[in-house]
């Protein structure tokens, strides 16, 4: 049979046009971007085991496992606390081999689910992302609370999202489930339209 | 007094000064052959039909707070006998037929308005339980209609039909159900139980249960002890602080249900509607507020005030079921304290203590069953046994397993 | 400064406007050159806040008029000599305008038109915009002459509570007559019926410190606190910031006070953590600092512009709240003292000062306190002559003896007002003398005050009572709720140099409470003023209608009656007569109806007490408290990896739950949905078909004991399930009743796929997740959810297996030696794509799920249907995946409804005897174990074209259909292809042991009455053969 | 209504899922052991009975839509006042007396 190429293909495909939305004239407000084909893992210690995990991450990785709602990156692994004695490894792109195999050097201190094509990842910025955000977002973005590194679980619109800052412009990267991305991009979109929002891809 | 037009007239005319209080305001007499505490809906119901029905007069009604203070004043006017199981559709059908005759049981009109209430629909799954509801309602002789889409538009077009996110498919309606004027409730049953010699006792708070060899003796209050020869609590959302003053621990948790009503308006809205992909009911007052309402706030309280996801989360619901109410305005927000039983359904039942009796556990629909409840309960005291009407709602049904559980969500209180 | 928009400058109407603030506050120049509008009678020449370079049109019931921007409807009227301006609840009596500000209980009205009518407007809080459009309401057929004004004859019959006592015969008139009348004849504005065309939004803000008004005391509070670096919101409900300030013309420091509010707005919107939020009313207080607040972001325009919403409504969350929301004047009662041209004091100076629009010509001011001095000065300044000043004290301060002498106005010591002439305007008020004289006194103005209650509504909803303060014959905030704090009137400090005090020293400790230190703020000085007065409830007079609650028409005759029938209570008394209950919630009644009613029960008013003030402090749109989430929107949507190729196959979709899913794949030529489903259905079971699947809930379970743990929430045994194969489980509610079904897989030792029902996905992750966190903590165990990480494809029929050739790389062995019934591995498909696959049956063909990750499900599909192609594969949607289930007897959400038990379903074998699990103990309770339980049964129509409907009921044949005889209900139906007539399931008493016997089943509510046959409920291939090919 | 959790820090209850009661311990349950009276009723009241006390309650919640750690909030009924939060993973291990 005739071959057909295999790609991944995002939630937003098709669905969201690249461009501008929203108010058009003047300086845009807010941009996103998807960031696509990352390796996402979810890393829960084992019961005991959180210690050794701490250890063999930073030997492996070269970074100190938060236990607070922060985010650590290594050079090419960050990881993004998401719970007790949980985290998201985020490798971006993602590794050929697929998270799990990634992780392994942490299997049987924790348990490794690759989460990879569950989430949606989008990057966002911009000189009134804040205001945008704050439409949906409960939590508290202002510089002195939320700085670049923190991380906080939350929903938006009725939707479960993580949001992390990565750098002081702001920009953050907010992952929402998959099968929600596009509801989420419509409040997005709703939230930002004021200011003019680009998505770039 | 008699009440009616020429009541009316005739005081207008002698310029409305030979009125009489709607009730005596009781002093506390040292004993009672019965004790209710609780002066609400069916606290002064079941004192109403002691006198009425049972002829027992040397009945007193212990209210902590002013007459009508609890839920009786405080929840959104909903009647109806559309329920699902045997346990429950005879007795709220018997208490539709006492709303049918309350103003002239009472001489009190109450607006017993059977405006019709509908349960809207969203999803076949949705149908098909609305349907087998309909049909045990009618296996009962109570009326139900399943309507369709296309009957639903005709009947209330102003619904989001086009843009929904939850499309409506049908409804179930129950044209004898409706709403009442919820004060009036109280206080007719007030006047109608202190005209036939009832003591109706305002700011007197039950502070203990005595009880000796297992039975009870009489109750402590705010104004003394009094003696009684039974005792009855219909405390509603107090009803496991009342009862531990007897040692007795309850199938029920008490949670906050908020209610809302808009600006007055012209009619708009001239039925009962419940949405049936949200949390949101509503309906229009005689004086033209919107009275709506949604779930409880889901934590146990006794604040009597809730919080801002709850309110939120009913005007979404709103909104999404009738965009028209958008520019309309929300005038007030309050609560009250709900009896939220184990299995969603009450209980009229004695105790373990010999002549304590208990009326509890109605969650958010026991105004509905305010004149059944009381006639139920009343019997209950009077005769020491429960009536057919009350003998599912069992104190012990949850050991044995006869459960009422409408919803089928089990034993989670904040989710019947 | 960060804002959500660039807020409006606070100093609105600067330039022009400024310019005018500037001289605000001077005694404004008598009106010398008549000024365009027709305005020029009564809008002073100079003076006030409003942009006199602008001139803007409005109508009101058909006419136009115009005012300038800066104006409210109700000084833009007034400037233009309307005095009558809307209709009253009950009594439908002419009302004109009472106050300045939001609790206005009169000048109610009908603004915008058509789909963004809006009912019950306060004529004054709504801003003058050019097209601004308003109509008077609650009249009829107009607002000179109004039919049922006639109620005002008939008055003593509709006294309080009138409508308990009659109406009651007979009584089916009710909902027919009486009922339609009372409805149409109560009820003020009329709402559009049409769906509301704007937008609106909700937004979270976090500060240190909120501040609740931006009058004099707030603005010293928001400065105190702003300077010390904390994070400071100060909210203001008017456009405008300065309070009072506006209102009166004063001179703070060396300007005027307008201009000193300006001064220091300006000052606040240049720190960079201060956010002013005009037109803004904090609406609500909640718990732990939270606080709701309605922002009119686009009120004040004719539309929104694109891409803006209507209003915001803010959640707040404050460490501390500064409440400095000012005081509201209280009317005073007398005969007829409702009429048009009886306005309040302070909202007579406000209309002069901040207007420049002039109420009367001829104004009496009636009160007893020294406030008067202030009110007199301002008339005559503006060129109104007063007639006469009538305080009811004796003793008057010289303050107001000189007023008197400089205005020319006759003083009227110890006398008082007692009653108002005119019935669409003032005429004249009747006055008794100190000496018990009656005397009638021309005028069109009366201002009066009653005293100033402090606007503490936002301290009650969370439990803290108000105390009665004998100092300002007022109720001032007690023991206020945790974080908060009060400054300037609201407080009870009335005078402008206590609110300018209190506010500096709130603003500064609430900085210092959240941790930043500060200077004391300089406060400015101020000329001296005296605060005093004497209460003074009613005034005894001639008979007359005496309004207590201007809104719901309450009178002090009703107050009078409900004591009389024993209302005491103020709760009896305010649900009785509804005082205090309209659209105003008594902002200037209250405090005097529970006056009233102290006075005639012989109590002090501390023992009478008050009510409780709910939010909303002012009413909101319930649009805006909806936000977003309406429409569409109202939640989101979520969807399958396959969605985009079903829309290109033109599926029909179907909401479960919030995800969207294919429901079936019509063709062309199908005549409806039925044959579609068929087709589908018989595709399967003849040759193949594709369902996308991946909305089952899926749970990874990793763990050395994980198998102890799924042994203990589910009821049968998994510790001896091998690695490579799956199992049917069933879980139970601790309750006994079964809480969902599914196949788990192990993939690993230590490894596990559970699944779940859609429906119950979440429900049941976050009971395993309080079963290993708070019950077996000890169990070393992880679970998460992966149900997106997976797409899931089920693909059924005879030719499943060859299709799965096409999809499957080649080297794994997928024959059916290999690969079982009950299979379950790590495959890659497609090429090297990773890849699970499940040999499970739902259809009871030979089928198997695959999945891969989510972002190849689109590939995956259209691979499928690729590798289908030579099988004549096709896609198959909800519909034939509940026919084929039926089919097979399996239970689904409609059997699992939380009523039932495993024996009910016939899966009592599957409890197993040997372990514990949830449920097992409560399971064993007598009455679920009862034989005449209903129990699970499949059922055929006896006539076979027969259509079967599910909620129907069993009955026995022959009986009389009743309650009685009611045996069970039809849970599920459908048409079955392959036995080619309907078939169904259901809960029937005793009903495994009934199989063979006939019952009817009864569905009135469609009028329908089948004979059905009960029977198994396995329709299909009952050996299971097919699934094991 | 905002709760404190230990990780995510203050949220508005709506992120939270309410369960109730945190002073209930589920019966021995060995399947071995007759399910007497006695049992039986050690079971209906863990299912069925609360004390629903006006005061401070020590209740499960879970943060659902944050880090998903079920919770023991101790919570005053009057006044929704949150005097003390703990992880209900840490409560629990400590009463079956095993390490994290
Ligand atoms: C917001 C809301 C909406 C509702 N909507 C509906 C609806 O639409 N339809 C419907 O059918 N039901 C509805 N309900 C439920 C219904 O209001 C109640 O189930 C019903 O009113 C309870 O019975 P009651 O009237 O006797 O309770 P209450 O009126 O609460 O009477 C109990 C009384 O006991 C008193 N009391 C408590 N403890 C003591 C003590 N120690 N000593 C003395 N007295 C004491 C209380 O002060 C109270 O007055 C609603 C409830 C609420 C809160
Ligand atoms: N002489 C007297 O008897 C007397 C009596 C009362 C007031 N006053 C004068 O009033 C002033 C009192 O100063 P103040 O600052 O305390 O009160 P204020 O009335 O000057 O300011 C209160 C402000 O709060 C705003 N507000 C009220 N409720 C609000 C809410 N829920 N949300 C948002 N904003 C809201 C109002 O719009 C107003 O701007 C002084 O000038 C004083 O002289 C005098
Ligand atoms: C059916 C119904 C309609 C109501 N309508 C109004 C109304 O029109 N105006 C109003 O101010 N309050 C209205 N209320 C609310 C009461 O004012 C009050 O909030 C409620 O009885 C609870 O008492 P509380 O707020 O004193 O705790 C209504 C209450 C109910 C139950
Ligand atoms: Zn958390």
């Amino acid at each position: 049979m005739a071959e057909t190429l295999i790609r991944s293909v995002s939630a937003l495909d098709g669905a969201v046009a690249p461009g501008r939305h929203g108010h058009r004239a003047g300086d845009v407000g807010v941009i996103a971007t998807e960031v696509r084909n990352a390796g996402l893992a979810l890393v829960t210690a084992r019961k005991g085991q959180r210690a050794p995990l701490a250890e063999t991450v930073r030997s492996t990785f070269g970074v100190a496992l938060p236990d607070a709602p922060r985010r650590v990156a290594g050079h090419d692994i960050a990881f993004i606390w998401s719970g007790p004695d949980q985290w998201l490894a985020h490798m971006a792109p993602a590794p050929a081999a697929g998270m799990e195999a990634e992780l392994t050097p942490l299997a049987g201190m924790a348990a490794l689910v690759d989460q990879s094509h569950g989430r949606t990842v989008l990057r966002v910025t911009g000189p009134r992302v804040r205001d945008a955000l704050a439409k949906g977002f409960p939590i508290d973005l202002h510089p002195r609370a939320f700085r670049t590194g923190d991380t906080a679980v939350t929903s938006v619109a009725h939707i479960g999202a993580q949001l992390w800052q990565v750098d002081d412009a702001p920009t953050y990267e907010i992952a929402v489930a998959r099968g929600f991305a596009l509801s989420f991009w419509h409040w997005l979109e709703a939230s930002a339209a004021e200011y003019g929002l680009e998505l770039t891809r | 007094m008699h009440y009616s037009i020429f009541s009316l007239i005739g005081q207008a005319l002698r310029g409305n000064t030979g009125w009489q209080p709607v009730w005596r305001d009781a002093e506390l007499k040292p004993a009672y052959d019965i004790v209710i505490v609780g002066g609400g809906g069916h606290g002064l119901a079941t004192a109403f039909y002691l006198a009425k029905e049972h002829g027992i007069r040397n009945v007193a009604v212990l209210e902590k707070g002013y007459l009508g203070s609890g839920n009786v004043g405080r929840n959104t006017t909903i009647i109806r006998s559309n329920y699902l199981l045997p346990g429950n559709i005879p007795f709220y059908e018997w208490s539709m037929k006492l709303w049918e005759g309350l103003e002239q049981d009472l001489n009190y009109n109450a607006m017993v308005s059977q405006r019709g209430v509908i349960n809207l629909f969203h999803s076949d799954a949705q149908r098909d339980a609305y349907a087998r509801r309909g049909n045990a309602m009618r296996l009962n002789g109570v009326d139900a209609e399943l309507l369709d889409q296309a009957q639903i538009r005709a009947m209330l077009p102003y619904l989001d039909f086009d843009n929904a996110r939850f499309p409506i498919q049908g409804g179930l309606l129950q044209r004898r159900g409706g709403t009442v004027r919820h004060d009036a409730v109280a206080w007719g049953y007030a006047r109608g139980a202190s005209d036939r010699g009832v003591d109706l006792v305002q700011h007197c708070e039950v502070t203990g249960i005595r009880v000796e060899g297992g039975r009870v003796v009489g109750v402590d209050t705010s104004k003394g002890f009094v003696r009684a020869g039974k005792v009855g609590l219909a405390c509603a959302g107090n009803s496991s602080r009342v009862a531990a003053l007897a040692g007795l621990r309850l199938p029920i948790e008490s949670h906050v249900l908020q209610a809302f009503v808009s600006e007055g308006i012209k009619p708009l809205v001239d039925n009962v509607i419940t949405f049936g992909a949200g949390h949101f009911y509503i309906s229009q007052s005689d004086k033209g507020g919107l009275v709506f309402g949604g779930d409880i706030d889901g934590y146990n309280s006794y604040a009597q005030r809730g919080n801002l996801p709850a309110i939120e989360d009913v005007c979404e619901s709103g909104m999404a079921l009738m965009p028209m109410i958008g520019r309309l305005r929300l005038l007030r927000s309050w609560g009250g304290l709900m009896d939220m039983s184990m299995d969603g359904s009450p209980i009229i039942d004695r105790t373990p203590i010999e002549n304590l009796y208990l009326n509890a556990g109605w969650c958010y629909g026991g105004f509905k069953a305010t004149p059944a409840s009381g006639w139920c309960f009343a019997h209950t005291i009077a005769r020491n046994e429960p009536h057919a009407l009350n003998a599912a709602f069992r104190l012990d049904r949850f050991a044995t397993g006869h459960l009422i559980d409408e919803k089928g969500v089990g034993a989670q209180p904040n989710l019947h | 400064m960060s804002g959500i928009r660039d807020v409006p400058s606070p100093l609105v109407g600067e330039g022009q406007g400024g310019g005018e603030a500037r001289r605000g506050g001077r005694p404004p120049t008598p009106n010398p050159s008549p000024q365009g509008g027709g305005e020029s009678r009564w809008r002073l020449g100079s003076g006030g806040l409003i942009d006199r370079s602008r001139s803007v049109g409005f109508t009101f019931d058909g006419r136009g008029y115009r005012g300038h921007p800066g104006d409210t409807l109700a000084s833009a009227l007034i400037a233009n000599g309307v005095r009558l301006v809307g209709r009253s609840f009950k009594y439908h009596r002419p009302r004109g305008i009472l106050t300045a500000g939001p609790e206005e209980p009169n000048a109610l009205v009908e603004l915008r038109s058509g789909a963004r009518r809006e009912p019950n407007t306060r004529a004054t809080t709504a801003e003058l915009y050019d097209g601004l459009v308003a109509a008077s309401q609650n009249r009829w057929p107009s607002l000179r002459f109004d039919l049922l004004s006639l109620n005002s004859l008939v008055a003593p019959v509709l006294s309080a509570g009138f409508y308990y006592k009659t109406f009651m015969w007979p009584a089916s008139f009710w909902e027919k007559v009486y009922e339609p009348l009372i409805r149409r004849a109560a009820g003020l504005g009329r709402a559009s019926g049409e769906s509301d065309p704007d937008t609106y939004e909700k937004a979270f803000l976090h500060c240190d410190v909120l501040i609740v008004g931006g009058g004099p005391a707030g603005l010293m509070a928001a400065l105190a606190a702003g300077r010390t670096g904390a994070r400071v919101v100060l909210c203001d409900e008017d456009f405008r910031l300065g309070g009072r300030l506006l209102a009166e013309s004063l001179v703070v420091g060396e300007r005027s006070s307008a201009e000193w509010a300006a001064h220091i707005a300006a000052e606040l919107a240049a720190l960079p953590d201060v956010r002013i939020l005009p037109r803004t009313t904090v609406v609500g207080s909640y718990d732990d600092g939270t606080y709701s607040a309605l922002e009119r972001v686009n009120d004040h325009l004719a539309e929104p512009p694109e891409h803006e919403p209507r209003q915001r409504l803010w959640r707040i969350f404050a460490k501390r709240c500064v409440l400095a929301a000012g005081a509201i004047e209280r009317p005073l009662v007398f005969g007829d003292n409702d009429r048009p041209g009886v306005m309040l004091a302070g909202a007579v100076r406000a209309y002069l000062n901040r207007y420049a629009a002039v109420p009367g010509r001829n104004a009496v001011v009636f009160a007893a306190g020294d406030e008067t001095a202030r009110t007199v000065g301002d008339l005559s300044r503006a060129g109104v002559r007063v007639e006469a000043i009538v305080d009811a004290r004796t003793e008057v301060p010289a303050s107001i003896e000189a007023a008197a002498k400089a205005s020319g106005a006759r003083l009227l010591a110890g006398g008082a007002v007692v009653r108002a002439i005119g019935s669409h305007a003032v005429r004249a008020v009747d006055i008794r003398t100190a000496k018990g004289e009656t005397e009638r006194i021309a005028c069109d103005l009366l201002a009066m005050s009653g005293g100033w209650s402090p606007t503490l509504h936002l301290t009650s909803h969370r439990g803290s009572k108000p105390v009665w303060d004998e100092r300002i014959a007022a109720f001032v905030p007690g023991a206020l709720p945790k974080g908060m704090s009060t400054s300037g009137a609201a407080g009870g400090r009335l005078g402008l140099l206590e609110a300018l005090e209190t506010g500096a020293r709130a603003g500064l400790e609430a900085a210092g409470d959240c941790g930043y230190a500060g200077q004391p703020v300089e406060v400015p000085e101020v000329e001296p003023e005296s605060t005093v007065f004497a209460p003074l409830w009613r005034v005894r007079g001639p008979k007359a209608k005496a309004f207590v609650d201007f809104q719901n028409d309450v009178s002090e005759d009703d107050v009078a009656l409900a004591a009389h029938e024993g209302m005491r209570s103020v709760e009896h008394l305010k649900r009785y007569t509804t005082l205090g209950m309209a659209a105003d919630q008594g902002k200037t009644s209250n405090v005097t109806g529970l006056a009233l009613m102290a006075e005639l029960t012989a109590r002090s008013i501390p023992q009478t007490g008050t009510t409780t003030f709910r939010p909303p402090f002012a009413p909101v749109a319930i649009g805006a408290i909806a936000g977003h989430h309406r429409g569409k929107e109202f939640r989101p949507t979520r969807l399958p990896p396959s969605h985009r190729w079903a829309q290109e196959q033109g599926a029909v979709f179907v909401e479960t739950g919030y995800w969207l899913r294919a429901q079936w794949y019509p063709r062309p030529g199908e005549s409806d949905w039925l044959e579609s489903v068929s087709r589908e259905v018989r595709t399967v079971r003849s040759g193949v078909g594709v369902c996308d699947v991946s909305t089952l809930g899926k749970i990874d379970v990793q763990g050395p004991d994980a198998a102890e743990f799924l042994n203990r929430i589910y009821t049968n045994t998994w510790t001896n399930l091998a690695v490579g194969r799956a199992r049917y489980g069933l879980m139970l509610r601790e309750d006994g009743f079964v809480l969902d079904d599914g196949t788990t897989s192990r993939l690993a030792e230590h490894r596990f796929i559970v699944t779940t029902t859609t429906a119950n996905a979440a429900k049941v992750l976050q009971h395993m997740e309080y079963c290993h966190q708070w019950l077996w903590p000890e169990l070393d165990v992880a679970m998460c959810s992966i149900t997106e990480q997976w797409a899931q494809f089920s693909v059924a029929g005879p030719c499943s297996r060859d299709v799965l050739r096409g999809v499957v790389d080649p080297q794994h062995d997928i024959s059916n030696a290999a690969f079982p019934y009950m299979a379950a591995a790590e495959v890659s498909a497609m090429g090297g794509i990773q890849a699970r696959l499940f040999r499970l049956s739902f259809s009871g063909e030979l089928a198997y799920e695959i999945a891969v990750p989510a972002g190849y499900g689109d590939a995956l599909i259209r691979r499928i249907m690729e590798a289908g192609r030579e099988f004549a594969i096709a896609p198959y949607g909800t519909e034939a995946l509940g026919v084929m289930r039926i089919e097979k007897g399996h239970v689904a959400g409609n059997e699992i409804n939380g009523q039932t038990t495993a024996r009910d379903l016939g899966l009592g074998r599957m409890m197993s005897s040997r372990k514990d699990y949830v449920g097992r103990v409560m399971a064993d309770r007598p009455a679920l174990l009862a034989p005449d339980r209903p129990t699970f049964v499949g059922l055929k129509p006896v006539d076979r074209t027969a259509r079967l409907r599910a909620g129907a009921h069993f009955v026995p044949v022959g009986a009389e259909a009743v309650a009685a005889v009611d045996q069970g209900y039809m849970t599920s139906v459908a048409f079955s292809p392959a036995l080619g007539h309907w078939v169904g399931l259901g809960l029937l008493a005793g009903g495994a042991s009934r199989h063979g016997e006939r019952v009817r089943a009864y569905d009135p509510v469609r009028s329908g009455d089948e004979l059905v046959e009960v029977c198994d409920p396995v329709f299909y291939d009952p050996a299971g053969e097919r699934l094991r090919g | 209504m905002r709760i404190d959790c230990c990780y995510c820090g203050p949220r508005g209850n709506e992120e939270f899922a309410y369960l109730g009661d945190a002073t209930l311990a589920r019966p021995p349950a060995d399947p071995a052991a007759p399910l007497d009276d006695a049992a039986r009723a050690q079971w209906h009241d863990y299912v069925y009975l609360r004390d629903n006390p006006a005061g401070p309650h020590r209740e499960l919640w879970q943060h659902v839509s944050g880090c998903r750690a079920w919770l023991v909030v101790t919570r005053d009924t009057r006044t929704h006042e949150v005097v003390k939060v703990e992880f209900a993973r840490e409560v629990a291990l400590a009463r079956v007396g095993a390490k994290p």
